[in-house]
């Protein structure tokens, strides 16, 4: 267990460094995560970011990857509507990296 | 008693059986808490009842004397009255109520008669 | 990627027996599992007072639970066959990864506790009491085990660390130290129904949109009905299957193969997981309350038969286990759990699926023999149709197929390097590491054949080496699910 | 009867009652001992006559050894196979009368069980010098190699050195098997080859050396993998 600096304030993160509360969850939160991952967050980021909050807001869970790349695709153009275009963004995969960042649980399974 | 429960049980009983064999062979012959059976040898009636040595020393080693004395006299062309099987013949005479009774005892097979004939 | 800040093992060398180095893997630890997380399962939420000696009570319980653990304990020869077959050793040359390396920590306690000579001598015995030292050992090595049993094929007694490994956990979990994930999982099985966590109204829109997305690509209305009831089969699957790439493709195919043989299947919310982790824990009566909720669906849905997706360990579970736990399932049809291999090899062979081979044409195809189906189930009729049968379904939608070498195939195949509960990111390196013997096998003929998929049927296999190949600098898009290319070349009659 | 062999024979029948009592005592707890579940290693046969015969073949030549590590295979296998025939080759100081085809065996026998030390000596050199034997080897793993050594180069000294009146420890022997004991040959490198043989029988039962029984048991070498063809209910019920 450990805490992270945001604008002062100290956030409890878990073992993995994934928000323990995600009321806790800010822009400034998500910049401060990003650098941890080394991530610089750039408005592609922010595409992802959002709609898994979304999703999660609705469903409490992550979407599943399909379903991410296929609202990225429809957004930002179909070129962009694969795995390889998110790996590109979060390279230590959007499920994992972009779940983290976007102050979500992370997935754990056979994942 | 589930099967393998059942099988484990046999096998275990197998392999003790197994060791035991030869103690059951035994017993079957001669039954327990009876005096092992022990050969018994017609000893010679001549001569003066003494053996070239000592009688425990040719238990224990009737064979490397003879071994010996084989090499010495053939190979080496020595002249070896006293160790020589031939002599042997002298006080035992008959092979059957004498070295056949041990080595029959024990399972050994000397390969003496091979060439010497002893009736 | 991350650049990685541990050596990546060279796949030239990752066959070779590597010279011992003491405490190698020391430093790779799991995260214990929180209080709340542990009480959730009724194990206690932390160490418990006086937990050397109910370590060593529990262990005593167990040896007399079951017969394997008390052989395995007793009759191991130290002959050191086992020695070298371990992915985990051969990765990280830390000697208590040696199979019989790791079945020794918990033997000397087992001496110490259990046997004469121990007690009588002691350290000169090899025999240690429990203390904090030795749970630090067990809380890491037993966590360097993917309970494999490779090890086993190869043990002139057939000693099966799995058996030990699962025992030893038990242990820990007993005394109030639990590992993080499995128990984190365990315990979301049993509030949400699957080990992501996916709520009904989640799958149920996870499923809406692959049938939209089937539809779209395909033109066939291929249907992902939830909780159908009166539907001929269940289909339990890997949720996993529900969330990952490439798993989701899979699923798609096995849809697409119920669509294409007009059989009406459903799965289910309330057991939307095949995945049983009260294996890798050890816990018999976690095993048999996870897979209880597949019986109760099955009931409450009033299938004929039940049939599974591709998942590896579940596979076991569910063929080996379940009746023995759950059944019988005399209210089935079919009473024995159906492999989708089994039940798609079926189709093929009475000629009810066809396809369109050249669809796979730009893939040239492996396969990888998961460890849990490989040595611990069957499929089929006959021994090894757990072998034959995949084989024979790629044979059937694939043009190019290779097999990889004998001495890592079949009975003999290497772990993925994430299974037995282990597929977590702190373990990343050992993760890594463990890989490398499976991986130089796949990469060998990736150079000498061309292949560029390796087919397999196990989540954790898939959600590994998706994860570990890139360390290799081999792409992640190589590993793929057998329904994935039973879904690229099945023709739906449609369109 | 002297005291030393009034000793001698009331070790012997103390041994026997360990080992045999022990051995038996070992044996039926695996037995006894439950599988809840099926855990056979696959693919495995799913016949009773089929799990037989391939374990008959396997351990008959110690299969899994064999695909396992070939120069442990080498040394482990002979060291067996030799254990077999000197089991042949004192078999005949046990039973009365001695069967003419073991009579026939004896050269043979003698001939094989005579290479004894060179495995035994092979497998400990094994443990010194492999970094992985040497790792997982402890006293007990070389107390029971050093055993077997001086068991057999003390037999080899009776056969070679210092020969023994054989007909005097069949004798003994036999007396003991009829438990009608007589009295014990005095002869040097016999008593210390019968005390080291009455240890080994001693240590047996408590070491690991029950693997030549516990084989036989093994769940995962020895279950029938018939999940398909049968139910198999958890012997201890519910857990």
């Amino acid at each position: 267990m450990g805490a992270i600096d945001v604008a002062g304030k100290s956030i409890e993160v878990d073992e993995d460094g994934y928000l323990l509360n995600l009321g806790d969850w800010s822009k400034d939160a998500a910049e401060v995560l990003a650098k941890g991952e080394g991530i610089p967050l750039t408005e592609a980021h922010w595409e992802v970011v959002n709609f898994l909050r979304d999703y999660y807001d609705e469903y409490k869970i992550a979407p599943m990857i399909r379903i991410l790349t296929k609202e990225i695709g429809k957004k930002l153009g179909k070129e962009k509507g694969n795995t390889k275009y998110l790996y590109e963004l979060y390279p230590g995969g959007p499920a994992k990296q972009a779940c983290k960042i976007a102050g979500l649980p992370k997935p754990t399974g056979c994942v | 008693m589930n099967g393998e429960k059942f099988s484990g049980l046999a096998v275990a009983a197998a392999v003790m059986l197994l060791v035991a064999l030869p103690l059951l062979y035994s017993a079957t012959g001669n039954g327990l808490f009876h005096k092992p059976p022990k050969p018994e040898l017609v000893l010679p009636v001549g001569g003066d009842g003494k053996c070239v040595e000592p009688t425990d020393f040719m238990r224990s080693n009737h064979m490397k004397l003879l071994v010996h004395a084989r090499d010495r006299i053939v190979r080496g062309g020595e002249l070896l009255p006293k160790y020589h099987i031939e002599g042997c013949k002298n006080c035992h005479v008959k092979r059957a109520e004498f070295c056949d009774r041990c080595h029959g005892y024990a399972g050994v097979r000397p390969d003496c008669f091979e060439c010497h004939n002893l009736p | 990627m991350a650049k990685p800040i541990f050596d990546i093992p060279n796949l030239d060398e990752a066959l070779k027996t590597p010279a011992v180095k003491k405490g190698a893997s020391a430093h790779l630890k799991i995260h214990p599992a929180q209080p709340p997380l542990m009480e959730k399962l009724g194990f206690p939420p932390a160490l418990v007072e006086g937990w050397q000696k109910k370590a060593v009570e529990k262990l005593g319980e167990l040896k007399e639970k079951y017969k394997s653990l008390k052989l395995f304990m007793e009759v191991c020869v130290k002959c050191g066959s086992c020695a070298d077959k371990c992915h985990y050793y051969l990765g990280t040359s830390d000697p208590n990864n040696m199979p019989v390396g790791r079945q020794e920590l918990m033997r000397k306690v087992y001496r110490k506790n259990f046997t004469v000579g121990g007690a009588l001598f002691g350290k000169l015995a090899n025999a240690e009491e429990m203390d904090e030292e030795t749970l630090k050992e067990w809380s890491t090595y037993f966590y360097q085990c993917s309970q494999c049993r490779r090890c086993s094929v190869f043990c002139p007694f057939g000693i099966d660390t799995a058996e030990i490994t699962m025992a030893a956990r038990e242990i820990m979990d007993s005394i109030g130290a639990g590992h993080k994930y499995s128990v984190e999982i365990i315990g979301k099985v049993h509030d949400v129904g699957n080990n992501l966590g996916i709520p009904k109204p989640a799958l149920q829109s996870t499923l809406d949109f692959l049938e939209e997305d089937v539809k779209e690509a395909t033109g066939a209305d291929v249907k992902f009905p939830l909780d159908q009831e009166g539907a001929d089969v269940l289909f339990i699957t890997p949720s996993a299957d529900f969330f990952s790439s490439p798993h989701v493709d899979s699923l798609v195919g096995y849809a697409k193969v119920f669509h294409a043989a007009g059989i009406g299947f459903t799965f289910s919310s309330h057991a939307s997981e095949f995945a049983n982790f009260g294996m890798f824990v050890g816990n018999y009566d976690q095993m048999k309350k996870i897979s209880e909720r597949i019986v109760q669906a099955a009931r409450d849905l009033k299938v004929k038969r039940i049939i599974v997706g591709e998942c590896g360990h579940a596979w076991r579970v569910a063929y080996s286990f379940w009746e023995t736990l759950n059944g019988p399932f005399d209210f089935l049809d079919v009473k024995k759990p159906m492999h989708v291999c089994e039940f798609t090899h079926d189709l093929i062979k009475k000629g009810a699926l066809t396809f369109d081979k050249t669809a796979n044409d730009e893939f040239t195809v492996t396969y990888h023999d998961s460890c849990n189906v490989a040595r611990a189930s069957r499929m089929g009729d006959a021994p090894g149709g757990q072998f034959e049968i995949p084989r024979e379904i790629l044979r059937a939608v694939c043009n190019k197929y290779v097999e990889m070498p004998d001495a890592v195939n079949r009975q003999k195949t290497f772990c993925c390097g994430g299974g037995g509960g282990l597929l977590t990111d702190e373990l990343m390196e050992l993760r890594v590491k463990g890989a490398a013997a499976k991986t130089s096998a796949l990469k060998t003929v990736m150079q000498e054949k061309g292949v560029n998929t390796m087919a397999m049927i196990c989540a954790i296999c898939k959600a590994q080496f998706s994860k570990v190949l890139p360390y290799y600098e081999i792409p992640m898009e190589t590993v793929a699910g057998i329904h994935q290319l039973v879904s690229n070349a099945i023709r739906l009659g449609e369109k | 009867m002297s005291a030393l062999t009034l000793f001698y024979v009331g070790t012997s029948y103390l041994c026997a009652a360990v080992f045999f009592g022990g051995l038996s005592y070992r044996l039926a707890g695996y037995a006894a001992t439950p599988s809840p579940l099926r855990i056979p290693l696959t693919p495995q046969a799913t016949t009773v006559f089929g799990v037989i015969k391939k374990n008959a073949v396997s351990m008959a030549v110690f299969r899994a050894l064999f695909i396992g590590e070939r120069w442990t295979w080498v040394g482990g296998y002979s060291l067996h196979v030799i254990f077999v025939f000197v089991f042949l080759r004192h078999l005949r100081l046990f039973i009365n009368p001695v069967p003419e085809f073991l009579v026939d065996l004896q050269p043979l026998a003698l001939l094989f069980a005579a290479l004894l030390p060179l495995p035994v000596l092979f497998l400990i050199s094994r443990r010194m010098y492999v970094d992985r034997y040497r790792y997982i080897s402890s006293g007990a793993d070389y107390f029971a190699l050093v055993l077997l050594l001086v068991i057999g180069l003390s037999g080899l000294a009776l056969k070679f050195v210092s020969h023994s009146d054989l007909v005097g420890v069949k004798e003994f022997l036999l007396g003991l098997v009829l438990l009608s004991p007589v009295e014990m040959p005095s002869h040097p490198a016999f008593m210390l080859h019968f005390s080291l043989v009455l240890l080994l029988g001693f240590y047996f039962p408590f070491s690991k050396l029950v693997h030549a029984g516990g084989v036989f048991l093994s769940p995962t070498t020895t279950q029938v993998e018939d999940n398909r063809e049968q139910i198999h209910a958890n012997p201890r019920g519910g857990n």
